[in-house]
């Protein structure tokens, strides 16, 4: 490395930290082979693909901007609604455009509460997330005439994606479907981390004074965020409604607050994959679990979160170390792609 | 030899083509979707007992069929509902999914019932709607205006004239509310408040005052089951017992399950049910003695829900042979009946509903426990939201 | 309504005793225990066994519920706790879940799903009449009780040494470790204390609340709103709120029925926004 | 000579306690000018209401004649003003790379770009380079600041602020706690920062005062003292008295 001229190294080291990693493609290959290997677990799948993409929300605020919340659902439950909603009384009846309405709604939903999360500390910030997760929650139940209240929103119809796909029973059109939002916002998210504006958000996570020193506008930035993030939370609700054709007040629950949190910490913070490869543990784990005990899976995880904790993360990730090495030193680009960037340079 | 003969049993049973014979050597699957963990986790509890209790007497095998039921934890969320249902039909090619201990999870399985032809049994959730949701769907629980309304007809002939209704607000409690309060008005009595009070509520306190400051003859109450303990205490905490206001509800109020530890408070509690632990009959007195030696609790209306349930899904498939497809169960179900712990019950042919009798009961002591003592009984009540309807 | 004050009052003061260990622990301690509910549930189960079971009277059986729980708190302080103090908080957060996720399902599998309440004697049960104004005598007793400890508390924290100690060891464990004071066992006994209170909260809520194994989970948020908005700088923040918030859910649910829990949650954003170190935080430092 | 920074009637409390009071600084374009003063004189409180952390109590601020007494601190650093911090303020996680390409990312106006990858636009590497080049830190550029030793860090501190192209720098201690052999890297990038950019030095250090200041201005208690060459300061007797009087002490 050294042998090259620093200025080449540098340039090549920052467009480096945003080249994909052999693992990740790795990754991606086996999500997308899922569809044809596992057609019959694609519901759960689909479960996970959606918890996945709700935690990758919180993962953009909690890992790269720091800030914890415990009121994701507040999004997630807005966009279920939305969706449900705009597909009860056929406002918006392609799926994939009732998407992308409910999840701009529930971005702004974000956008207008974000200005509560600015000030305090973590502590504030947790209560002051569940407050309003929870006051939407109320707000769901009190005007049942148009949310179903505590019965669930009844009646909803989804029409075929495209005009085209009818969701079936099995669930392949869903798993499809919520594979390929997945992807393509898990690329928006990935491309967003590495852009500039998620390095300012890491670097006010890192230091918000000596941030705010260099010029960035600390809490333009946060609201920023926290209004995309409220958007990936609001997709993920619309798509679980989407997919189960039915949606209820448990979306905006104080349960599903903590759970997510839970499986972004299993997964680890601030890597993107933490929340898809905890969503994909926990699912899994919690499947087992209740068919194995219905009664009293909740112990059994509940052990393994304290085991987790005692054990250390740290020392169960270093226990992949080697795995990675080894993905490291399959990295076919390691070196060579760097070149072929600089050389298209003019 | 005994293998040839089995060879030629099975070529006979695959020459007989791809009729219920062909099929008679699987297993029946039941997938019993229940509240096993979370607030409802006592209903998920009675039910699965009910269930356990029935096989245990009745055997696992009908019709040359092998019963296998499989349990799922779903804590009373719809939406995993939804998906354990669509699992159970999918994966495990289930013919009934049964259990469901809220309204909410009722009916968001109701559609994969109808898209995959499976019967949708439900042993608890009592919303009336929930029937009409699905060609597929049976109900062996109750409907919650099956009992208020003849709680109606007793209050007034009762001399209680002026009455505050208390519901936890969403369906079912809309349902016993207006139920009650239609036919109560009907019968010339007075609703002077109606009060909501939210679903999962830590204290009762406000509410009760509110309903005491009204001063009724009586407070008509509904709280799903398990949350009636907590109300019987509140009520007599604030002194209603002594003020002379009388607690009047369906029985979910003075649950069996929790009625033991409620305390002489409840004494003289009026409802109207469709099941006691106390119901003297034989068959009832050997379900309770029976459950009791299974499990460590008194049975209470869940678990016959659950009970019953069991027995409709084994008399109708006697009646079709061990076949198991969505719609000759559900033909088979229809107008069966048939005498339950409860009662004489049947199954409405027209609604998949019950038909079954609502007892009026008051809470006594008896070999110093408490129990819900009948004294009157309605027969043959169908849901009277659906009747009418027409 | 005095009525409604006074049931306000009643369930704020029980609050507070069930928050206020979870406020010494974070506050003091920087330490995140969601599980605290799981040890007020464990009192409340240990009323019931002792009162119904064993036939112990009521009033006997409330030191006891402290006691035990204390001791359960000790022990779990000693051989878990001990190892998560220095963790972050999200690892806090994922253990005492844990924790509470485990109670949960063990409480189930031996005592049952079913709502459970202590036998309370006759003495103990509706009302007196004083001046034209309903007091519940349960919740009398209550206000008693709480009240007493408040003060107690208040005193122990801000007078005795043991107070003193506390304060040092949380000031700087360092410098405390120097001047010969025992941090561990300061802690130790700070959560024992913490726990067995909330374990008498358990015991004396179980009549008010409900008792069923998935206590901790339903009053975990109420817990962590009395203290955010009390704040963790003192036990009169928690306290205050308490009050505050016990009135206003009650008197919330009276008036506007149909409103029911937004007033809760209501006070605590806006008082979060307005002070986000809590209402009676003092200074707002740290 | 234009006056590029300039402070009027300034002045901060906490409480009842006046941490400025009344000062009224002139920094001149391109000047080299130290502030120094003895522990607790309210320079770094001075520094703090320059850049906008603190909001001063009463009295205004002036940049190139413009006033920004109400502008938050990165509207100033847009306007060009840049500090370092006495106590190292850098991002922990951060590579000396990234934390250095953030800073020219967000000079450059692309920080809120949220599509183009870091460095992208080859203007923002090849200012990285110089900047990695000039401040010695090319050998540790790929290692997470937190490991760094201090002396890199102490210099990733001032070339971070550099690296925002401010008109004015504003150096609060850049030696403080830098061993002494290492001290000279400090002296020599402080020597050859560029000639246009106004520089505000605040010091412990005489012999780095002395060396590199052409205007001294003597902060005490809030107050500013006196001000004057370095000649002038030097040979001062209340200087000397004030100094000596806190040397003696400590």
């Amino acid at each position: 490395m050294s042998q090259q001229p620093p200025g080449e190294e540098i340039a090549r080291r920052l467009v480096a930290r945003a080249s994909w990693q052999p693992l990740e493609v790795l990754f991606w290959a086996a999500a997308l082979a899922s569809i044809y290997v596992l057609p019959g677990r694609h519901l759960i799948l689909t479960e996970i693909a959606i918890l996945g993409l709700f935690a990758l929300s919180l993962d953009l605020i909690l890992g790269y901007a720091g800030i914890v919340s415990l009121g994701q659902a507040a999004f997630f439950g807005f966009g279920a609604y939305a969706a449900g909603l705009l597909a009860k009384y056929d406002l918006v009846t392609e799926p994939l455009l009732a998407l992308i309405v409910s999840g701009v709604a529930a971005a702004l939903v974000g956008f207008v509460t974000s200005f509560l999360v600015l000030r305090g500390s973590d502590l504030t910030r947790i209560m002051v997330t569940l407050g309003v997760a929870l006051v939407l929650r109320e707000i769901a139940n009190r005007y049942a005439w148009l949310t179903g209240g505590a019965d669930g929103l009844q009646g909803v119809e989804i029409k075929p994606l495209f005009g085209l796909y009818r969701f079936d029973m099995f669930g392949h059109t869903a798993f499809c479907y919520a594979l390929g939002v997945l992807i393509v916002l898990f690329l928006l998210a990935r491309r967003i981390v590495h852009s500039p504006f998620g390095l300012s958000l890491q670097s006010i996570k890192g230091n918000p004074v000596r941030a705010a020193a260099v010029g960035i506008p600390v809490n333009g930035r946060l609201v920023a965020i926290y209004t995309i993030a409220a958007g990936y939370a609001g997709v993920a609700g619309a798509l679980l409604t989407q997919t189960t054709a039915f949606t209820s007040l448990s979306v905006l629950d104080f349960e599903r607050s903590a759970d997510l949190l839970l499986v972004l910490i299993i997964g680890g913070t601030g890597y993107l994959y933490g929340g898809l490869i905890g969503a994909i543990l926990f699912k899994l784990m919690q499947d087992y679990l209740a068919a194995l005990t219905p009664q009293y899976w909740p112990f059994w995880i509940g052990l393994l979160l304290v085991a987790i904790v005692l054990i250390g993360r740290e020392r169960i990730m270093s226990w992949t170390k080697p795995i990675r090495a080894l993905a490291r030193r399959l990295d076919w680009r390691r070196s060579t792609t760097a070149v072929a960037v600089e050389g298209q340079r003019p | 030899m005994r293998r040839l003969t089995a060879l030629k049993a099975a070529l006979a049973v695959g020459l007989l083509g791809l009729t219920s014979a062909a099929w008679a050597q699987d297993p029946v699957k039941i997938g019993l979707i229940l509240p096993m963990t979370g607030q409802q986790a006592s209903t998920g509890k009675q039910i699965k007992a009910g269930v356990d209790l029935y096989i245990k007497e009745h055997g696992d095998t009908v019709a040359g069929r092998k019963i296998e039921v499989i349990l799922k934890d779903d804590a009373a969320v719809p939406d995993n509902t939804k998906r354990l249902a669509q699992e159970l039909i999918v994966n495990d090619k289930v013919s009934v999914i049964a259990g469901f201990g809220v309204t909410p999870a009722a009916l968001a399985a109701a559609p994969l019932a109808t898209e995959g032809k499976v019967i949708e049994l439900v042993m608890a959730a009592g919303t009336s709607i929930i029937t009409e949701r699905s060609p597929y769907i049976a109900r062996t629980s109750f409907t919650l205006a099956q009992s208020s309304v003849p709680l109606a007809d007793w209050a007034a002939k009762n001399g209680i004239k002026k009455v505050v209704t208390m519901v936890s607000d969403y369906a079912p409690g809309h349902d016993a509310e207006k139920s009650f309060s239609d036919r109560f008005k009907e019968a010339g009595g007075e609703v002077i408040e109606a009060i909501r009070f939210p679903l999962a509520n830590p204290d009762f306190a406000p509410f009760l005052q509110r309903a005491a400051d009204a001063k009724p003859d009586a407070i008509m109450v509904f709280v799903p089951s398990g949350q009636g303990g907590t109300f019987m205490k509140q009520f007599t905490e604030r002194g209603l017992d002594k003020a002379g206001i009388k607690v009047i509800g369906p029985g979910d109020v003075t649950d069996d399950d929790l009625l033991p530890a409620m305390g002489d408070a409840v004494l003289g509690a009026v409802t109207a049910h469709f099941y006691s632990a106390d119901h003297p009959s034989a068959k009832n007195q050997a379900y309770v003695e029976a459950f009791k030696k299974a499990n460590n609790f008194r049975p209470n209306f869940m678990s016959v829900g659950g009970y019953d349930g069991m027995h409709l899904i084994y008399e109708a498939l006697k009646k079709t042979g061990g076949k198991a497809d969505g719609d000759t169960l559900i033909a088979a179900m229809k107008g069966m009946s048939w005498e339950s712990p409860r009662g004489p019950i049947s199954i409405d042919p027209e609604t998949r509903d019950i038909i079954q009798n609502v007892y009026m009961r008051k809470v006594e002591k008896k070999a110093g426990e408490l129990y819900n003592v009948e004294f009157a009984t309605f027969e043959g009540i169908k849901d009277p939201v659906k009747a009418a309807k027409k | 309504m005095l009525t409604i004050l006074f049931d306000g009052i009643a369930y704020g003061m029980l609050l507070f005793v069930l928050a206020c260990g979870l406020a010494v622990t974070l506050g003091l301690m920087n330490f995140v225990n969601l599980a605290h509910g799981a040890f007020a549930m464990a009192g409340g189960y240990c009323t019931v066994i002792l009162v119904n079971r064993w036939g112990i009277p009521f009033l006997a059986a409330l030191p006891l519920a402290f006691l035990s729980t204390a001791i359960l708190g000790l022990a779990f302080e000693r051989t878990l706790y001990i190892h998560v103090y220095r963790k972050s908080h999200l690892d806090q957060v994922l253990f005492t879940i844990g924790l509470v996720f485990m109670s949960v399902a063990a409480v189930d599998y031996v005592m049952g799903s079913s709502q459970v309440f202590v036998q309370l004697p006759s003495w103990l049960e509706g009302q007196i009449n004083v001046l034209g104004v309903g007091i519940g005598r349960y919740r009398l007793l209550i206000i008693i009780i709480c009240g007493l400890l408040t003060l107690l508390l208040q005193f122990i924290l801000a007078r005795s040494r043991f107070g003193s100690r506390l304060r040092a060891a949380v000031d700087d464990q360092r410098v405390a470790r120097g001047l010969g004071i025992n941090v561990g066992g300061v802690f130790a006994l700070t959560f024992a204390f913490g726990s067995g209170l909330a374990g008498l909260g358990g015991a004396l809520g179980a009549e008010i609340l409900g008792l069923d194994p998935i206590f901790p989970l339903k009053y975990m948020i109420y817990f962590l709103i009395v203290v955010t908005v009390g704040g963790t700088s003192s036990i009169t923040g928690p306290f205050l709120a308490s009050l505050l918030l016990g009135v206003g859910d009650v008197a919330g649910k009276y008036y506007m029925p149909t409103l029911g829990a937004f007033v809760i949650y209501t006070i605590m954003i806006l008082v979060l926004i307005w002070r986000p170190q809590g209402l009676f935080a003092r200074g707002g430092a740290r | 000579m234009t006056v590029m920074l300039e402070t009027i009637a300034l002045e901060k409390r906490f409480g009842g306690l006046v941490a400025t009071s009344n000062v009224a600084l002139k920094v001149e374009k391109g000047a080299r000018h130290a502030l120094i003063g003895p522990n607790g004189a309210g320079k770094t409180t001075l520094i703090n209401l320059l850049t906008g952390v603190l909001r001063p109590t009463a009295g205004r601020i002036l940049l190139d004649e413009r006033d920004i007494t109400s502008l938050k601190p990165h509207s100033r650093v847009k306007l060009g003003i840049a500090r370092t911090f006495q106590i190292n303020q850098l991002f922990a996680e951060l590579t000396p790379i990234e934390t250095v390409a953030l800073a020219v990312s967000e000079r450059l106006g692309c920080g809120k770009n949220w599509w183009r990858i870091v460095g992208r636009p080859s203007q923002v590497t090849d200012e990285v380079v110089k900047i990695l080049e000039n401040f010695r830190l090319v050998d540790v550029m790929n290692e997470r600041t937190a490991i760094l030793p201090y002396g890199k860090q102490r210099l990733l501190e001032i070339a971070v602020a550099v690296a925002s192209a401010p008109r004015v720098l504003l150096l609060d201690e850049p030696a403080a706690g830098v061993p002494e052999d290492e001290r000279h890297m400090i002296l020599d990038i402080v020597a050859r920062l560029p000639g246009d950019v106004t520089v505000l030095l605040i010091e412990h250090d005489m012999d780095l005062v002395f060396q590199f200041a052409k205007w001294i201005s003597v902060l005490v208690n809030g107050v500013l003292f006196v001000e004057g060459s370095p000649e002038a300061i030097a040979r001062d007797e209340r200087v000397r008295q004030v100094y000596l009087g806190e040397t003696g002490h400590g």
